[in-house]
């Protein structure tokens, strides 16, 4: 494994974006295609130096189309692959996105996410391409996005990205933003044999794809991957699991849309992760992403104050954590959900919670600027 | 002496397609009279003796539906570029 | 826990932004302590703003934005200007006496520091005078100890640079002066 | 009596019995070229990766093809194969499909790929038409051309395809027609063999659609318009543009020798890895 | 006006697709930018033989983000203008639709949805670019989506379409799908000075762009057209309400996110179109589009049975219909959203009415063909 | 005494009173030749619309320009003023942007609209790199070069962009540096009254990020290169592949009639409402 | 409230779906009824499926999708393989018989005519089975006059084939029969 | 005569610009002592004797901070192309 051998173990004080390259090293990636964009760029700026020292290739593509591309067809001749952008570049790639949807690819996508709508505000972070990473793409899917808060956490989410990746055959995305990927903490990076990394089921050998269950499979099918003698079938058209193109049974389409999806919601318990600080509140200040930590501070300031006000972090954004919210709901008076935008998973976290509990949005004074802990406090004494 | 082999099911019919009566150097097929599956009219390979075992038609059918077999130290040259024009 | 939340501003070119960055590693690598370091700029590379926030602190930090720095290390004028009214009313100023003509009344704690002059005559390097006010900044505050912000500056600047920024780093480290 | 069976069936797959394009489609004609140059260098399926995109032409291997297809979003199969060529350095990688995947909204991928000069083969099906939606106007339809799109006729010009990815930076690059399956068979074993980017762009006749709309009709009379409207490259060097208006220039439009990325990429590696 | 002149008053028994091309025409539209693309091809391929002869132009792109930039291009020289598509192109002119968003520009998409995720089943329509059209560009912002239910609607609603975007300078999008765009019915065009058209305002003369507000005003700013020597500053970067780049402050590019927002948004009841027909009803079947006319089969045979239940239908899809949901929510005891895909409104409408009511969801027997009544039925006997 | 103002200063807002240029950047010098251009031309600036994508070239008319002024997204400017030139046939419709802009992401658009042929005049600023978002390799960057992204030396060729446009179908093409702007405005003033597609490939230098990677350093140093390495085009025609590496061939690289766009649409509709 | 809905099935190139678009514009633009058209055809030019689904009546059309046809039009056999289960225990299939050897046993009221042959070999235009077929349907069921169905016919065939499919019309009118 | 202005303010400086310094064929610019509000120095003209009205210093100019004026009836050939080169 020489391939992993350049673990930086240690403790850094360096950006998200190092953190995330690192993370993306860490977890095996060996093939990463990107376009340069504020303020991801530093993430591919480094893998072009980083990459080749680990036995791994990275490649400027002529725009994003071609980065989610290539990384995709890299994917599939057994690379971890990876591609890196912001909104703009997320608007670009989805019709890919889709593909790698419906053709069940590993694959990671680093989002950088920045002021928007548009060319917008470059340099600042506005959380706001949360819902159109999940549902921005046409046609009916699920994906996985997970939710740093750090740049510590860029690190370990995208090693923990990969390895759900690998393991669901599903484009996974780390949603940073321009504030935590500029931003500078210590980063620990622990030893590479403490690193758990998960690869995907490779595809046995058979006579005819006919004899295999390539996709599919809301078990996840092993995967055909190329130049092994497989003689994979692999098509952007409604499919059976053999991956033979099917366009005239509405019984294989039903399957073609339902088992991907089922595949991932199935699995909802490993991959879901929140963080629940929330006994004995009756508050519950609900959030994800770098407003996590305005909403920590918050909630010290609010039980110095004696309000019983408790935090609930989602780090895992989609699929999205239904039954943790529905459970939340039951325990708490009121759900305060505080986002870096104009509120796009409050849709689906009322929808969970409203018949238990109110439910209420505050976005921050200034969006593009996490939310501070006294405009919280105070809108919590003033409802 | 080449042997020709019309595989009737794979064929897209001389109406619409017709191409091997086309391009046969010695024009050995025509129209059959009878259907396939599909309802295509697949070709009548007319005779033996004057094929020259050029393989136009198998090489030209887009649906992979004749073959070209030569006989066994039947090395007639390949004419190769039967079309090759300047 | 304690916690001190610094603000650092100049115009593009000064090297306000690096002077955040050495701070901030200088505590995570040198000191043992915890640090989070932000930045914004504007799209000019020279005369537009440039502003750093580091917030040092001997827990993991929990709010990483700094909306009240304790203190304010101002290169220029514009930086006054810009941050000034957010400094903690018992909060500290640090500023170049070269580029900033009329310090704020309101800030009780107040030092200067004729960091780009004495950059540029005692040294002939004006680009360190980043590092001078760093020197003037560890001195009055100890926020970082003397010796971890030595190695960071050293771990930082152009090999070979060593040496010159040590004595920029002297130079603010002696020269400065309450107001 | 022996059983003939196709000398190309075995490269395809057992359960395809049928191809599905239209009755005297060009296609697959170009798609019996492409199988007979791996045939005839003796290549095994599995020393290749086909890549396509969407249209009829991007049907040719999947499919049929009997190793690992990889059939993609529109416009994108370069973009994917040259995923697939970095990761898989040593296996032959095709791209096929048409000329409005490829040069339409596909137009970015191919000339990147060919100034990046990445070892792909690219067969570009060009029939003058968007086929599989119904006979919209490509950017290779003759100009004054009545499509589906252009009632009053084209009024835009047309590529010329192959000159101008030459321009990009390809390594090899021919045109041939379905009326020149051998000549094509033999730029296709080439354009494998070539370390580097090569363009095989195939004009192919589209009965149903071009047919109708250029009014030549069947695929007979179009195989024949192939025929006389096709001159060669050395010849049309020396003739004057006028005389060149309506016709087909066929041949090797280049043959070079240059850097290639993945062997590029491979060195890279390698070098840095022995660094350590 | 003799650019109307062409209005095919009369009975018409057509395609929907057919309908949406005379409904464009009966607007005024007069570009029309478009890229092949099945079901939606016959819109366009049916504008390039008509709009030549109304005096308006029709490009056929290289591609669809061509297409909607060219079509953008148009509006701002003072074209009413369109583009065509399904759920593919929809995914690649994500980047632009935000770019129209962010610089107020009037824009008609009409998106004849198709069988995805990705290349999927062209012919076969699935209503599953709900939320795509509406969150899929990164960034936050608002549009507005009308979703017909018949080929007379794509008429009706593609002429709706062109004032809406007109009026509130955004772009709007035509929600059909591959059923109605290739179902043929009665399709009935009134004279042509019956319908009524809206077109936006200009912006006045001024000596500098600093003199006017051509941008970010939540009643909608007049238009600096191109060509008309206004001297607009039209940009896709965060910009003030005199559209000069502003990317530094904060206050700004509040603005320049919620001014957008609020413009649509404090213009809700002008634009937001339902059909509640739950007088009494216990049950509310509530759905948008070809799945409607299933709903009110459903509720026909329902009532048949004795039961109460009663059809809500969202002509407008956005702005989301929140208080028509809450108000409905209020005076039924259940509500069953049925839609033709895993259920893509329903977070949106659950969230709205959860507090209030029980709320679920049904899809249809089978993705692709929107649900039998009896279906419908057999699920309410169980409930 | 009379107080001396910039003879282009009429063109510009009057607000705008500096560039956001880097110092010793030829975007400024580029700005310049075109403001010239029309100038000379007595065109007034209500004559024109500009339109830009994104990067630091894309910024010359937004916001110094003082007239109606798009600026768009990555990529898309030529899209955008497609739009805006068949809307607005008789405007001129000029296009200013990057490398990375036009030839790398809107590479696509760059051919097409080539060979639509349209009557638009595009500026494309070739300074070897990404400027804006901070010296990473473009389609453009010279083989070998280390930058940001490619530490190890690009092993990419590059574009020799000019020529491929003429291919794709472009009616004029020149290619100028930032040493030679009174022949740029030349140029830029052909452009703009050719009828039909236009390009202005404006090498400029870029001392920030360029200048940093190729260590070429300053902007008079970069300005010199220039100065050494140009080779007009004639000459050029002359000389042996060899001798041209590392060159920048100058000069106008074709100047053609040919049926344009905006106009054909125009006759189109004229004849579609005479018949009526 | 009266309605039938009808599925006209065939193979590709038969002309089932002009069959049933006639069929609906002859109800709508002719007969004064309302009619609601859909169709779906596999990928393939030829051979392949392709079936319209047709319903007629004389208030504007709600649930638009035929699932249960009350008639059933066969041009091929796959036609009764993919949509003879579908049909109303009550409903009518009509057949033709040159492409149909098995017409299913639980259908009550059926009827026969040798569409295709006739086509050929009376007016030698197989083409025009499909028209052949919509005599029949008119002659059994009435379901659109036929005045409205010959009136659709000769729009929506080409201009001069109009008395031709006349011929057709007729020939379907006339030959149908019940088995 | 030609009258030469610099506009100090629009200048972005002869460290790293310069390009006048560099362009003018009398070398009529050097660096001045005094820095503008952004921090540049701009150029100082030494002298207008020498001047040929070239004009290359306005139009090499990236910031438009230079311009030079012809003296009425000072009807100097403009020397146009002095960078033109074979
Ligand atoms: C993003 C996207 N846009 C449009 C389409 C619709 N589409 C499918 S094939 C095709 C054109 C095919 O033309 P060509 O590549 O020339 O192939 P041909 O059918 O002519 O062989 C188009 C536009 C699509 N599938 N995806
Ligand atoms: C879709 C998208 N991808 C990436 C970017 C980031 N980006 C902004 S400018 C630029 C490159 C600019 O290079 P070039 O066009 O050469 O302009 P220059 O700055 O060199 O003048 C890039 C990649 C973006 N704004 N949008
Ligand atoms: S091999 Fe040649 S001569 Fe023989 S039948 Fe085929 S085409 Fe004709
Ligand atoms: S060429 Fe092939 S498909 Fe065509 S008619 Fe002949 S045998 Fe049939
Ligand atoms: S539509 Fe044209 S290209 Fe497509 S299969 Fe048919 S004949 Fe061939
Ligand atoms: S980065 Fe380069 S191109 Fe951009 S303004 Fe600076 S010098 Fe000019
Ligand atoms: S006009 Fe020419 S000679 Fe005079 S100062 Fe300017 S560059 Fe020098
Ligand atoms: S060329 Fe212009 S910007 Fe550069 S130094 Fe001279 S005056 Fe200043
Ligand atoms: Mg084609
Ligand atoms: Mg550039």
């Amino acid at each position: 494994m020489s391939r992993n051998k350049k673990v930086l173990t240690g403790t850094h004080f360096e950006m998200g974006n190092w953190a995330c390259a690192e993370g993306a090293i860490a977890a095996g990636c060996n093939f990463v295609a990107g376009y340069p964009i504020t303020p991801a760029s530093e993430v591919a700026n480094r893998l072009a130096a980083r990459l080749p020292r680990v036995n791994g290739t990275f490649l400027q593509t002529e725009d994003e189309i071609g980065a989610i591309c290539s990384a995709i067809g890299a994917s599939w001749v057994g690379c971890k692959a990876m591609t890196v952008t912001s909104g703009p570049g997320i608007s670009l790639m989805q019709e890919n996105i889709g593909f790698a949807v419906a053709t069940e690819t590993p694959l990671v996508i680093i989002d950088v996410q920045r002021f928007g709508p548009s060319t917008g505000v470059p340099s600042v972070g506005l959380a706001a391409d949360m819902v159109q990473v999940a549902r921005g793409s046409h046609g009916d899917y699920q994906i996985i996005a997970l939710s740093p808060e750090s740049p510590q956490e860029m690190f370990d989410l995208t090693i923990r990205a990969f390895s759900l990746a690998e393991a669901y055959r599903v484009p996974v995305f780390l949603m940073a933003d321009g504030f935590i990927g500029h931003m500078r903490e210590q980063i620990v990076i622990p030893e590479e044999d403490r690193t758990k990394i998960k690869q995907r089921k490779i595809a046995e050998q058979s006579v005819s794809v006919l004899d295999r269950r390539d996709f599919l499979d809301v078990k996840v099918a092993p995967m055909p991957v190329f130049g092994l003698g497989l003689k994979a079938h692999v098509t952007s058209s409604c499919h059976d699991e053999h991956g033979m193109r099917n366009l005239s049974d509405p019984a294989v389409m039903h399957t073609y849309v339902m088992n991907p999806i089922k595949k991932i919601v199935n699995h909802r318990d490993d991959i879901v992760q929140v963080e629940d600080d929330c006994i004995d509140a009756e508050v519950a200040l609900v959030s994800y992403g770098t407003v996590s930590r305005s909403a920590r501070a918050a909630a010290g300031l609010a039980r110095k104050n004696g309000l019983k006000v408790g935090t609930f972090r989602m780090l895992t954004c989609w699929p999205f954590p239904d039954k943790e919210i529905r459970q939340l709901a039951e325990n708490v008076e009121y759900m305060l959900v505080l986002e870096n935008n104009t509120g796009q998973m409050y849709p689906y976290i009322k929808a969970e919670a409203a018949h238990a509990c109110r439910v209420s949005f505050l976005g921050p004074q200034t969006l593009g600027q996490i939310h501070d802990p006294e405009y919280i406090l105070s809108h919590l004494n003033r409802r | 002496m080449p042997k020709i082999t019309i595989f009737r099911q794979a064929c897209k019919g001389v109406d619409d397609c017709g191409i091997c009566t086309f391009i046969c150097p010695k024009q050995l097929f025509q129209a059959s009279e009878e259907m396939n599956d599909a309802g295509y009219l697949p070709p009548e390979y007319k005779g033996e003796r004057e094929c020259t075992g050029c393989q136009n038609c198998m090489i030209y059918c887009p649906d992979f539906a004749i073959v070209v077999e030569k006989d066994i130290g039947d090395e007639a040259p390949d004419k190769g570029d039967e079309n090759e024009q300047e | 826990m304690v916690q001190t939340d610094l603000t650092i501003a100049g115009v593009g070119g000064q090297g306000s932004i690096l002077a955040g960055v050495i701070l901030g590693s200088a505590a995570v690598t040198n000191d043992g302590k915890y640090a989070t370091q932000t930045q914004a700029y504007s799209s000019e590379l020279r005369g537009g703003f440039a502003v750093t926030w580091v917030i040092i602190a001997d827990e993991p930090v929990v709010f990483p934005r700094v909306t009240q720095p304790d203190i304010l290390v101002a290169q220029a004028q514009d930086s006054i200007t810009r941050f000034g009214d957010s400094v903690n009313p018992d909060g500290i100023l640090i500023y170049d006496e070269d580029m900033v003509i009329e310090p704020p009344g309101y800030i009780k704690r107040i030092y200067k520091i004729p960091a780009t002059s004495l950059a540029r005559h005692e040294i002939q390097a004006p680009i360190t005078a980043n590092i001078v006010m760093l020197g003037a900044l560890c001195k009055i505050t100890g926020v970082v100890s003397r010796d971890a912000l030595e190695k960071a500056i050293a771990m930082s600047v152009p090999r070979g640079k060593e040496s010159l920024n040590r004595d920029a780093f002297n130079l603010g480290f002696e020269g400065v002066k309450a107001c | 009596m022996t059983v003939s069976i196709h000398p190309l069936k075995k490269y395809t797959r057992s359960h395809i019995t049928r191809t599905t394009t239209c009755p005297g489609c060009g296609i697959g004609i170009v798609s019996q070229a492409i199988l007979r140059a791996i045939d005839e260098l003796e290549f095994n399926m599995d020393d290749f990766v086909f890549v396509s995109g969407i249209g009829c032409s991007a049907w040719i291997p999947s499919p049929l093809y009997n190793t690992d297809t990889l059939h993609t979003t529109h416009g994108r199969p370069i973009a994917f194969a040259t995923g697939v060529k970095l990761g898989l350095p040593n296996k032959n990688v095709m791209v096929i499909s048409g000329d409005g995947d490829l040069a339409a909204i596909g137009g970015n991928h191919l000339i990147h790929a060919a100034r990046r000069n990445i070892n792909l083969t690219v067969i570009l099906l060009n029939n003058g038409i968007y086929g599989m939606t119904g006979g919209q106007t490509a950017p290779t339809t003759p100009r004054g051309l009545t499509t589906i799109t252009s009632p009053y006729g084209t009024m835009e010009h047309n590529f010329d395809i192959t000159p101008m990815v030459v321009t990009a930076g390809a390594s090899y690059a021919a045109r041939w027609t379905t009326y020149h399956p051998r000549q094509m068979t033999r730029s296709i074993k080439k354009a494998i063999q070539k370390k580097g980017f090569a363009l095989i762009e195939a004009m192919s006749q589209c009965p149903v659609q071009y047919g109708r709309v250029s009014k030549l009709g069947k695929a007979v009379d179009m195989l024949k318009d192939f025929k006389v409207n096709s001159v060669k490259i050395n010849k049309a060097r020396n003739m004057e543009p006028e005389a060149l208006l309506g016709k087909i220039v066929i041949g090797e439009f280049v043959d070079i020798e240059k850097a290639e990325l993945s062997e590029e990429c491979m060195n890279l590696r390698r070098k840095m890895m022995e660094a350590m």
